[in-house]
């Protein structure tokens, strides 16, 4: 296993000691691991955001904690999702009284430790509404599955959601914007080769040289089907035709477009990839109104890519365009 | 069952964890995320200190710290599923001392609450698929006038095979069900941690 | 070779027509490849920054294309410096009359591509002046090699630079400032894994699981040394050791600290990294007043990280400050 | 030497660096950058492509017309550097045909242009240890009465005992130079692709 660690057992807490190092804009709870904004929380009265998953997804999502975006984040171990407590803690700490939203991607494991949270902080008088981000359609039938994943969609709805809480909105709308973010993405991945956790001490499959996972999640797990490697714009028809059976898109439609890197993927290949989509979806008069093409939700070295597509309404635009402050998303003033 | 018994177990069950971490892990790594082994050795490391010194006049108050302590250490799907084991279980057995028969019954409810929780059947290829037919047989034992070492015995028998009897199955909770036909043919590292821990079981009580 | 591409021919041109689907705000010149703002150029007056180099290290240079930063980005086949014409077009394209900046990372190729493009410049009558950044501490003594490489301070020359030009300064005292910036930056890098330039298909150098490469460019090339894998605290000593035997750093000195991966190195791992640095150096009573962690000079898949330091005065920490607004760099308003 | 020759040469150059194409990456690859075959490859294509049709009244239009199609294709070191060379030589062969010793000058004014703009000396391990020999054993074969025919061999000849003579050596300049004592015992690969030019001189002659 090749890392820049010290050891397996102190990954997290040293690159918690890093971000706190390297961002004083933020404060980080060592103790409690917790991830919250260094100038106190949120505006009085405003609802604050709460999100977490396990580690290795960085910059997700103590990178997005800041003015527009997140309140506070909980990272769990890597690839595990927080414990409670962590949540807790975090509500405690930046609740202004009007509630938190928590962001919970659907993972057995995030939901589960996420809804024993929200008890917890309901016996301590904290108002508690949850959004469970789904969007990769990899995993088709829920009936057979623990239903579908959250990856890429989790970027759309911390952003457009923290837009919103920002302008003053209340638990109930923000919490429902939520769900309306979510309910129009839509994410599909491939992976080139699989990704080594530190613990685990090596790569999660075997991939063979000319190979690749289609329909990947985010934790190093292998994917729907193994095929060969293709071409970009052959792996970018396959990712769309998902995407788009599950999610039809109309000429004229508005999209919110991420392109996102697994982690051992060059931006170069990125952008190679996102001319692709772009070429797809305009030649079906489809718009590209907004887009993001870099590692956003990543899944430690793994070499590979996601690609969501939200379709936007007037109202998430707008929400997209506001300002927002953090260590891997920042535009507006 | 008495409270030194309770706090044995759970400390067997760390110790059977330690020795067998890598290979649950190997076990979720390949219809998993390839932390299972990682996850309950932090939570039982986590458990073996909490419960170390704990002052308890109910056999419950252990198990009830150990489940708390798995759902504040564990993360991942098996820290609240098995902490919430725990917990139920502990609940139920609020006395200096537990028979046979008061333990089966607090087992079911620690059955019980992790399917409220997760809402796995069996056959979903999951822990409940060594849990469940480990208290049918702690049960059967007990019904049948088995002793407390007979029916922890039958348990962990019972656990193991329902671990082994995973292997076939397709995943429908958790992780490995998003692999769909993929997760055939690989044994289910919570069913296997199940079956660590009703062995634990036995051997704490024959000893 | 495990590559998201079309074909090795066609990288260059579809990343390029990637780049301008996915930036509104950039125009991208794909005849000439010459990467420039989209609002026109730089304000009436106003010196012009370009740069470029080899592809394969984005988001290096076009990412840094916008206001507070370079005015034109001229990006070549991977890894190989780009032609005169392309510096020429853009210099044709951005110059306002008062001159353009050449920034050039210091290698054979660069050094006299850009040479011979300030050369036919000079002969449209354009006025040019031409910072060479050499940072890298690996390479030792320039009489027995090219001289030292350019490769993280290119990112706090281009940052630096851009915000001086923001404000009006002319061309000699952009170049003198570009020139000042180099003088005090230097970097040192490690590599875990060599990577793979989609023409060559195969990585450029074999490293066993247990070894490094000490002291590598951003090129693929091996680096001074093999070593055994360290733990990230001694790898750090030895680039602070190397960097700080250049230029020595007294108590009280205040620093721009940028921690760089090389492109497949986990987020995760470059925080971990970071706050050994910023212990190693806050132990030495030096302030880090500013940092960069994340993926900002790559070398395609590699796996592996750059260390830069640069001791700043307070001219150079007041510009880095001045907003900027690239894709990959971007704060204040 | 006449117009047909030299657009003869730049082609058997080109053909030359397409077969060799993945030898000279190879080479690069292990103490540069792993592009020198698909550099020069890229240049002598498009070197092939200008000079197939164009009209020219002098031998150097041809060869000046090759350096400046490398300089703006090739990019790298070697681009600027052999488009130099090229221009060079060219411009001094201003006449519709060029004898031996003209040719000889030429090529002196090429290395000139090399040097003057790289600044490598003989054994700093780059191109020079090729061209330095082949220029000066071409002059050799001139002075002692031999034809065009054998000037370029004894040139061919020369410029692969210099490019051979690169392994030993300790890189000076160029990319190579960064890798130290590690750049003992591998050929440089501009040496390697000169030897190739001079290779195609001799055989485009000779035929
Ligand atoms: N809904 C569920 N009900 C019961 N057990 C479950 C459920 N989901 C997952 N499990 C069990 O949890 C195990 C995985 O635990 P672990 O690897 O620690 O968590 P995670 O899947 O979050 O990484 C599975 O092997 C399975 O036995
Ligand atoms: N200063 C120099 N003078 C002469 N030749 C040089 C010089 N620097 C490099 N070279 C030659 O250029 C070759 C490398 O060319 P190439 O790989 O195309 O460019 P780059 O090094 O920019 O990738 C080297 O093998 C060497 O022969
Ligand atoms: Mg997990
Ligand atoms: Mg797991
Ligand atoms: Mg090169
Ligand atoms: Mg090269």
């Amino acid at each position: 296993m090749k890392k820049l660690i010290n050891s397996p057992e102190t990954v997290l807490d040293e690159a918690l000691a890093g971000i706190a190092a390297a961002h004083p804009e933020l404060r980080v709870d060592a103790k409690n691991k917790v991830i919250t904004r260094a100038d106190g929380t949120i505006r009085a009265g405003g609802v604050a955001l709460i999100s977490g998953g396990g580690s290795g997804h960085e910059p997700l999502h103590g990178g997005f904690v800041g003015p527009g975006m997140l309140t506070a984040a909980c990272p769990g171990e890597v690839f595990t999702s927080p414990v409670p407590d962590q949540m807790l803690a975090a509500a405690q700490a930046v609740d202004s009284g009007a509630g938190v939203l928590f962001i919970v991607k659907n993972y057995t494991g995030d939901v589960l430790n996420f809804q024993m949270a929200a008890e917890l902080a309901a016996e301590e008088g904290i108002m508690v509404k949850t959004v469970v981000v789904d969007d990769d359609v990899a995993v088709q039938d829920s009936t057979w599955t623990a239903g579908r994943r959250g990856t890429g969609a989790t970027v759309f709805v911390e952003k457009i959601v923290g837009a919103l809480a920002e302008q003053g909105a209340d638990l109930a709308a923000v919490a429902e914007m939520g769900r309306r973010v979510n309910a129009c993405s839509r994410s599909f991945a491939v992976a080139l080769t699989a990704c080594t956790a530190p613990a685990a001490g090596k790569p999660g499959f075997d991939l063979p040289e000319d190979e690749m996972e289609v329909g990947v999640g985010i934790h190093g797990e292998p994917g729907r089907r193994r095929d060969k490697l293709r071409p970009a714009r052959e792996i970018v028809a396959t990712a769309l035709e998902a995407i788009l059976a599950d999610q039809p898109l109309a000429a004229g439609d508005e999209t919110i477009v991420m392109v996102n890197g697994l982690g051992a993927t060059p931006l170069l290949e990125l952008y190679v990839v996102f001319n692709e989509v772009a070429t797809a979806l305009t030649g079906q008069n489809v718009v590209i109104a907004r887009s993001l093409v870099g590692n956003y939700v990543t899944s430690l070295d793994m070499a590979g890519v996601s690609i969501t597509v939200c379709k936007a309404d007037a109202d998430m635009l707008a929400l997209w365009d506001a300002p927002v402050n953090t260590p891997a998303l920042r535009w507006g003033t | 069952m008495d409270i030194d018994l309770a706090r044995s177990w759970v400390q067997a069950i760390a110790a059977a964890v330690d020795q067998h971490k890598d290979y649950l892990t190997q076990l979720d790594s390949a219809i998993g995320d390839a932390d299972h082994g990682i996850n309950m050795h932090r939570g039982f490391s986590a458990v073996t200190t909490a419960v170390a010194n704990m002052e308890a006049d109910i056999v419950g108050a252990v198990l009830v710290k150990a489940g708390t302590t798995l759902i504040s250490s564990v993360g991942g799907a098996s820290g609240p599923l098995y902490g919430s084991a725990f917990r139920a279980i502990g609940k139920a057995l609020d006395a200096p001392t537990a028979d046979p028969q008061q333990f089966a019954a607090a087992l079911a409810a620690g059955l019980q609450s992790v399917q409220k929780l997760g809402a796995a059947a069996p056959g979903d290829k999951t822990m409940i698929d060594a849990y469940a037919p480990a208290v049918a047989a702690f049960q059967l034992q007990v019904d049948s006038g088995g002793d407390f070492a007979a029916a922890a015995g039958a348990a962990a028998d019972a656990a193991k095979e329902g671990m082994r009897a995973t292997t076939p199955l397709q995943a429908r909770k958790g992780r490995s069900s998003y692999l769909g036909a993929r997760s055939v043919g690989h044994q289910d590292p919570g069913a296997t941690s199940t079956a660590l821990i009703f062995r634990a079981l036995a051997e704490t009580v024959a000893r």
